[in-house]
């Protein structure tokens, strides 16, 4: 049977591809999630956004100046998250587009970058009909909160290691996607298990499908791009990221 | 001979917004173009098509006879280079050299080929000193100069450019407009260039187009075009100085002109020959 | 620019008619509740009913279908992807069985009918929330949530990125053009190469934008306060009485969500 | 009287660039000034101090004859608004009237008082109608035109401009320029606009500065600024189109004149005069 599924399935996301409009297949759509699930991932996520805006209330209170900033690379990483990423994937050559978290959790500390990715969720599910109303707290725990955590500790593990600035931030874009996928397949695999179904064959099988689609491929090209970003802004301006307490003085842009 | 040629290309944002109704147009070899609009008539939105960066969604371009769909993007883009308003938005390496080497490099040139036209195209634009600069270190007309040398550096028969003098002092203007005119009259190459400054159209261009609201309102050389004055009123634009200060004189005083004088030197000319003119036979100096 | 397909504008919720007039917390009251109710009806028939409704609504305003159909096509697919999945894997009845490439496809008839409900409550709440956003601007909706005690800084980054996205959407895809007509994207490695630099330039872009954008506000007074001045107006008769009109359907629906039924 | 006195300031960037070299400037209660100068001249940085945004490294700015130092940041934000290039900047609200609001509720007004005064500002400016519009649906002369009434509303005695007409079509460049005029003269309000449209100066403005690089070169009224050909030269300036074919006339063809003719009146005046002045007596029309 599941042999079926690693044939079928992926001619179904080619024909999401035949209409370029993968984007934001990583998002649970609305109505997908039964009540249970509903309310359980309301539950872990509220607690999350509201450290994230706890933050942001405490930090714009001491620099005034530090709403605009969240609200523009917010913005900028909405905006990196549209990008049309070309992937190589089982029908050829096909676009997707980043997740752009592991980006925001490095500029803006994963709390704030939870409470972003809850806005940009929001945003995408009102205005563009990605995701879900219902399943916004699903979505903010895998974007969101798997995504900027997985993304942020990548970035920290990496600089403590002192791999060069472009490593660190691959690392950083590649996990956070990763894990996101990961926590979309773990909350779709939950679901058959009130059928009675195994859990972690069904999560393996999404994930699967997921990776061998065009979006295991995404995951290196996200992180690639990331790194660029982060290298691009290194050697244009290098105070962008000391001033956001990215880098330290000593951090190498690239192996030389 | 006609280099370009814009056969009735309409253009609708995705939004909704109906950018361009039907827009026709000659672009001759050799010549300096004006498109001159209000905000919002179509001008950056036409430039787009000019090397496909849009597709219209009715109508076709033709470049040197062919339609665009015979070529490939790359040949378009090769032949013709576009410049848009904000410098920033176009200088993507950290130096200059490397910036104005983008482009050849992704023509696949061998390195010395690279190192050439970098180097012509730099000393075209009069940057060749600065070219081992950071980008951001230089100031707003020079950064506007790079960016030009990064498209002439790809060779093209054509360059477009956006509103080029908007943000720059007076002497950036002149500075930029005579840099385009030696590029247009000494090597050949044919420049549409939408701008704002009416001023400069009659001294720089051979021929303007107006546009508004999405539609090509009149195409013609500076002296048919100026002289419908409602025209030009109607398109929330106005006469270059000069030409208003001889329509008010021609209006209000009734001083007989067939023709309105549109630069400092035709206005010249035509006053002295009617201060001269006046004195009735004494066609000496002005000295009275 | 291609990327920009999938951006939005909110065109239609800007123009005036008479959803666009409702008061938005009545809105938002009905768009929570019948999610709700679409979430937990045990039948088809609630979420059609609902579908049916919203495209009747959009209709009677004016909204293109094809700007529906846009929006609704993602969901579709994740609908119709979910019914496959439960039709493999579902169930013992076999309902349709044919080889593919020597595979033997098995669609199963308890996965179907589950895979269909599902699919069904996927169109009804997307018909729903896109009713909603097509006919309620952000700044609307920002008041709303503030009447409904959100905290304020949620509402102002929400205000903030969203008013700032349309913006640097344009800045970028200017610099996405420019990079195109030097040719930046000849080649998948160079695409690539190219997209970092375009993110490090949003980076650069926001960042100095920030800067600015707080200059223009501290010179107005602001040292961290609030951003939004709007409240709605105190309740009139006209809330009220789509309020009562709301508590009287809603048993109804609930009622009928709970039959269970095809 | 003087209402903002600038004293010797000095500025200076955190990576060194030395902005500002001590520049005094008297700015006088109800005059309508103009300041130009190249690019990078420290326009904007003079200006961002003038209003405290900035405080020099050195030298000192008297509002009303007491130093900035004694008053709180937000009392000279309320009397001295300022109004940025980029209106994009500006506009964080969603809506109109939200984002001009927002100045008068940082004061901590009453909500009437808000009201009020939001639908004064936007009436001032002419944009009551739009006032629930959302912020992207304006266009760019619209979006400008809000900036202005955001600060308006802060009721402020003084406001300062940074190039408010850049990018304009010709007409919205007149309408914003008609708009200043007004609140300057029927309003009382002090304004201070930095530009670098030369034409735009005898027209509108009461007196003009001159910066070069961090230095304030020349302050006068136009016809004392501009009858200095040589230094506006130097300053990478351009007389006005009007003057500079005055000055051909008057340079070339030996036209006697005492001071130069800057605006299109000034010019019509003279020409006439001179076209029949030179008919030796028929003082009647010019037909011939
Ligand atoms: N990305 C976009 N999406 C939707 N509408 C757009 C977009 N860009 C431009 N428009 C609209 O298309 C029309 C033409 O715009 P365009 O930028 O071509 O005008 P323009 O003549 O260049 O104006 P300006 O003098 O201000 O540069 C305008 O109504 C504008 O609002
Ligand atoms: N944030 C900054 N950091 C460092 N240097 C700066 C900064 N802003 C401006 N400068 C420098 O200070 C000088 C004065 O700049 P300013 O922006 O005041 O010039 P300007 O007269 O307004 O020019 P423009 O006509 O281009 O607007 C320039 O040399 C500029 O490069
Ligand atoms: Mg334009
Ligand atoms: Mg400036």
């Amino acid at each position: 049977m599941p042999k079926a599924i690693l044939l079928v399935i992926p001619v179904f996301f080619m024909s999401f591809f035949a209409v370029e409009n993968v984007a934001y297949a990583m998002h649970i759509t609305e109505g997908i999630l039964p009540p249970t699930w509903v309310f359980i991932w309301f539950a872990v996520s509220l607690p999350f956004v509201g450290i994230g805006t706890y933050h942001v209330k405490q930090k714009k209170r001491k620099i005034p100046g530090y709403l605009p900033l969240v609200g523009m690379l917010g913005a900028a990483v909405f905006v990196f998250s549209c990008f049309p990423i070309p992937v190589i994937a089982l029908n050829g050559m096909a676009t997707s587009h980043p997740c752009g978290t592991g980006m925001s959790a490095v500029l803006l500390g994963p709390f704030v970058s939870v409470l972003v990715a809850a806005i940009a969720l929001l945003i995408q599910a009102l205005f563009l009909a990605h995701g879900g109303l219902t399943t916004l707290g699903g979505n903010i725990f895998s974007m969101g909160i798997l995504g900027s955590f997985s993304g942020y500790f990548a970035f920290k593990v990496a600089q403590r290691c002192r791999l060069p600035l472009f490593w660190s931030g691959f690392l950083a874009g590649m996990v956070s996607d990763l894990f996101t996928y990961l926590g979309t397949s773990i909350e779709l695999g939950l679901l058959v298990i009130e059928k009675g179904g195994s859990f972690f064959k069904a999560t393996a099988e999404i994930f699967g499908v997921f990776m061998m689609t065009s979006q295991g491929i995404l995951c290196v090209v996200e992180g690639i791009v990331v790194g660029f970003v982060l290298v691009f802004v290194y050697k244009r301006r290098p105070n962008i990221l000391l001033n956001l307490g990215i880098i330290k003085n000593d951090t190498k842009p690239l192996q030389q | 001979m006609v280099i370009l040629q814009v056969r009735n290309i309409q253009y609708r944002y995705h939004d909704g917004t109906f950018a361009l109704r039907g827009v026709s147009l000659d672009i001759h070899k050799g010549e300096f173009l004006a498109i001159l609009g209000p905000n919002g008539s179509g001008k950056t939105t036409l430039l787009k098509h000019l090397n496909g960066l849009l597709k219209p969604v009715g109508g076709e371009i033709l470049l040197e006879q062919k339609s665009f769909t015979q070529y490939t993007s790359r040949e378009i883009f090769q032949k013709v280079g576009i410049v848009f308003q904000d410098p920033n938005d176009q200088l993507f390496a950290p130096s200059v050299w490397e910036d104005v080497a983008f482009g050849p490099m992704n023509l696949g040139l061998s390195k010395s080929e690279i190192a050439h036209r970098v180097d012509e195209a730099l000393s075209l634009v009069g940057m060749k000193p600065y070219a081992n600069k950071t980008v951001d270190a230089l100031s707003f007309g020079q950064k506007k100069r790079v960016c030009i040398a990064g498209v002439l550096a790809m060779r093209p028969a054509i360059l477009v450019l956006d509103e080029p003098t908007c943000g720059l002092d007076p002497a950036g203007v002149t500075s930029i407009m005579m840099l385009l005119r030696e590029l247009n009259s000494k090597h050949g190459i044919t420049i549409i260039m939408a701008t704002n400054m009416v001023d400069l159209v009659p001294v720089y261009m051979d021929r303007l187009a107006i546009m508004y609201q999405g539609n090509i309102l009149r195409v013609g050389t500076p002296e048919e075009v100026f002289s419908n004055a409602a025209e030009i009123k109607y398109a929330c634009l106005e006469l270059p100085q000069i030409a208003q200060l001889m329509q008010v004189l021609r209006d209000e005083e009734c001083l007989p002109l067939d023709t309105l004088p549109l630069t400092i030197g035709e206005a010249k000319k035509f006053l002295v020959s009617r201060l001269n003119g006046n004195r009735s036979g004494t066609a000496s100096s002005l000295i009275v | 620019m291609e990327f920009l397909h999938h951006t939005f504008s909110d065109v239609y919720a800007r123009q005036n008619n008479w959803l666009t007039r409702v008061d938005v917390r009545v809105k938002l009251f009905y768009a929570i509740s019948l999610l709700s109710i679409n979430l937990w009806a045990k039948n088809m028939f609630i979420p059609l009913l609902f579908l049916s409704a919203s495209f009747i609504l959009l209709f009677s305003i004016k909204i293109p279908p094809m700007a529906i159909l846009r929006s609704m096509l993602l969901p579709v697919l994740f609908a119709m992807l979910i019914l496959l999945v439960k039709g493999l894997h579902e169930g013992e009845k076999v309902w349709l069985s044919f080889p593919i490439l020597g595979y033997k496809v098995v669609l199963k008839e308890e996965g179907l009918h589950s895979g269909l409900h599902i699919g069904s409550k996927v169109l009804g709440g997307i018909s729903l929330v896109i009713t909603f956003s097509f006919t309620t601007t952000i700044s609307r909706l920002c008041a709303a949530l503030k009447w409904f005690h959100v905290p304020n800084t949620i509402i102002e980054l929400l205000a903030f990125m969203y008013r700032y996205i349309f913006l640097l959407l344009d800045e970028v895809s200017t610099m996405w053009t420019a990079q195109k007509s030097r040719l930046g994207h000849a080649s998948w490695k160079k695409t690539i190469q190219s997209l970092g630099t375009l993110g490090g330039l949003l980076v650069m872009r926001a960042f100095d934008r920030a800067e600015r954008t707080y200059e223009a506000m501290h010179v107005r007074g602001y040292e961290g306060g609030g951003i939004l001045t709007v409240n709605l107006s105190p309740w009139r008769k006209g809330e009220y009485a789509s309020f009562i009109g709301m508590v009287l359907i809603l048993p109804m629906l609930v009622y009928t969500g709970n039959i269970h039924a095809w």
